[in-house]
């Protein structure tokens, strides 16, 4: 393995020299008129797009609208990555014994004041979870950190009282469904302004739908969009948690 | 955006990086590949970039760490390198 | 008014950091694990809650519902840490318990070498 | 001096980006456990963010969110009526970046997770996490 770390070794000081020496043709951190903060594009995000989204978050405008598209695929992306996991690990067919004698997983004593305060702070999470989605357009937040904080609410549960006592709650069919419903809830809203005639995504054309004026018809089904994603990251986050700390068998766990 | 603080974060980063790519036991390699997260989280939150630093601290510190954990349960702690 | 109020949410804020500087100085200093964790639990818990308590004093400092708004939720991290701060201290000794994790006793430590610190 | 503290501010940052980058591509190449792989992946994948991230950083500017904004009652949005201030946009950082970056974290934890699953799978055939255990066992599996 010698030989190989000295190769590795020169690959890199190589690499990192010429990037190092690259360095000096970027433009200074933090110049306002480097080619991508001056450029026309980000510009007019954030001179105009909140007179034609009344969106004052940038980052949720863009996010859901302007880059609808590119938002939508990141949600399918995650939704193929924990069916990629479930397909990978999952069946639960593996016979062989548990890493950690089975006591743990019915016997073992779980400690009363770890699962009482879980119990108190879950509640507090989920609804700060969904203040996080419904409240993205003005404060930091929307659907991914949502749904990873959602999703993480369901982990909790899952560390404390055992991972059965968390399937209860969301079982492995419960959470592809969800999962499904999120990407389709986007892709959804995509093809009914399809159906109206529009291109897809473009949400303005809502209006007929939902009343009021287009502006406030891209502001109504950007928090649709949101919503679709937080199902999703929240029921591929919890799916990736659960396979992965039972070996795909869905039962034990840690 | 605040130089000295960002300078400071930056070095912290890298003795972090260094630590948790060097140390032979992973549970103890995930739980500094946490911290790390953690720095780069600050380091957002001083940039501007507040929904980053969001998403970071809720994935880096909590569902990545998690899984890194879990995986190490499952296998094994010792690593030879 | 001000001046008081900046002065006192200074003073909160000092007292914090004092205590955050013993907590950090225990977890290294203090010789087991059980006893670096009580350092940690109790001193990171009462060291944030003075740290929040002196910044939401601060931030009332220029009275409206707006900054009352933000100081009541800063209260609420305090609240927040209260609970979970000490329960992941005692999650972490019941760990530490469970795999056998031997206390600190001083006697042997006397019998071993005879200095007055014990070893870190 | 100032000259040298300028130029160290104006760099400083790709510097470390680049230092960081390399650690986690000689992890990826060089480590021999493949959770280490993955921790150098992790690394690797930070520092990208990180130095796109800091792309749309401007000297003191504010954040990507607007003030000064009255949320209008009862679905009145008249977007001609409103006296809208003009924002200077040397004020607010660069919120393309973010966007790009934001989509790229969560489906960083996604990927890591496919990952940390193949690594279980592979433990669970070769009983081994190091490439070079997991290589000798092929070999016997070959010769047989």
């Amino acid at each position: 393995m010698k030989p190989m770390k000295l190769a590795a070794l020169l690959t890199v000081i190589v690499t990192g020299g010429l990037l190092l020496f690259a360095t000096s043709d970027l433009p200074d951190w933090g110049d306002p008129l480097s080619p991508a903060n001056a450029s026309d594009l980000s510009t007019y995000y954030i001179q105009d797009s909140r007179d034609v989204t009344e969106v004052p978050n940038l980052v949720t405008a863009v996010l859901a609208d302007y880059r609808g598209y590119d938002t939508m695929f990141e949600t399918v992306v995650i939704f193929v990555a924990g069916l990629g996991i479930l397909s990978i690990l999952g069946q639960g067919k593996c016979e062989e014994p548990l890493a950690q004698p089975v006591a743990s997983e019915q016997n073992r004593e779980r400690d009363m004041i770890t699962i009482i305060t879980c119990r108190l702070v879950v509640p507090i999470i989920q609804i700060f979870a969904l203040y996080v989605i419904a409240h993205g357009h003005y404060s930091p937040g929307g659907g991914f950190q949502g749904g990873v904080m959602l999703g993480s609410s369901f982990i909790l549960i899952a560390l404390t009282s055992g991972l059965p006592d968390a399937l209860k709650r969301m079982s492995q069919e419960r959470a592809i469904f969800l999962a499904g419903l999120g990407v389709l809830i986007y892709a959804g809203t995509g093809l009914v302004c399809m159906a109206l005639g529009r291109n897809f995504l473009d949400y303005e054309i809502l209006h007929k739908l939902m009343g009021g004026t287009g502006v406030k018809a891209r502001y109504d089904s950007m928090l649709i969009v949101e919503i679709g994603v937080a199902f999703t990251v929240m029921a591929i986050m919890f799916i990736i948690y659960a396979v992965l700390s039972s070996k795909g068998r869905m039962r034990g766990g840690l | 955006m605040i130089w000295s603080f960002d300078i400071i974060v930056l070095i912290f980063l890298v003795i972090a990086a260094v630590i948790a790519l060097s140390v032979r036991d992973l549970l103890a390699s995930s739980m500094v590949l946490g911290i790390y997260s953690f720095l780069i989280c600050i380091l957002w939150a001083e940039m501007g970039a507040v929904d980053v630093a969001f998403t970071e601290a809720a994935v880096g510190a909590g569902v990545s760490t998690v899984i890194m954990i879990a995986t190490v349960f499952q296998t094994t702690r010792k690593s030879k390198d | 008014m001000s001046l008081m109020i900046n002065i006192v949410s200074g003073a909160l804020i000092l007292v914090g950091l004092t205590f955050f500087l013993a907590a950090a100085v225990g977890i290294v200093r203090f010789p087991d694990f059980y006893t670096r964790m009580h350092a940690a639990g109790k001193g990171d818990t009462l060291s944030t809650i003075l740290i929040l308590l002196g910044v939401a004093l601060y931030t009332v400092g220029d009275f409206s519902i707006e900054t009352l708004l933000v100081a009541i939720k800063i209260m609420a991290i305090a609240v927040f840490i209260m609970v979970t701060s000490p329960t992941s201290t005692h999650a972490l000794m019941q760990a530490g318990y469970d795999d056998g994790i031997k206390p600190f006793e001083k006697e042997k430590e006397d019998k071993k070498d005879s200095e007055d610190q014990p070893e870190v | 001096m100032d000259v040298f503290l300028d130029f160290l501010i104006a760099k400083f940052n790709y510097w470390i980006y680049v230092i960081l980058m390399m650690i986690g591509l000689f992890a990826m190449i060089a480590k021999n456990n493949l959770i280490k792989k993955l921790v150098g992946m992790c690394i690797f994948q930070t520092a990208i963010i990180l130095f796109y991230v800091s792309i749309g950083v401007k000297e003191d500017a504010r954040i990507p969110i607007l003030t000064g904004h009255e949320v209008p009652h009862g679905g009145h949005y008249h977007t001609e009526d409103h006296e809208r201030p003009y924002i200077d946009a040397k004020t607010v950082t660069n919120p393309i970046p973010h966007v790009l970056m934001l989509t790229a974290i969560v489906v960083g934890v996604s990927t890591l997770g496919m990952a940390l699953a193949i690594a279980q799978k592979v433990h669970l055939h070769y009983d081994s996490l190091e490439e070079d255990e997991i290589l000798a066992k092929l070999q016997l599996g070959n010769n047989d």
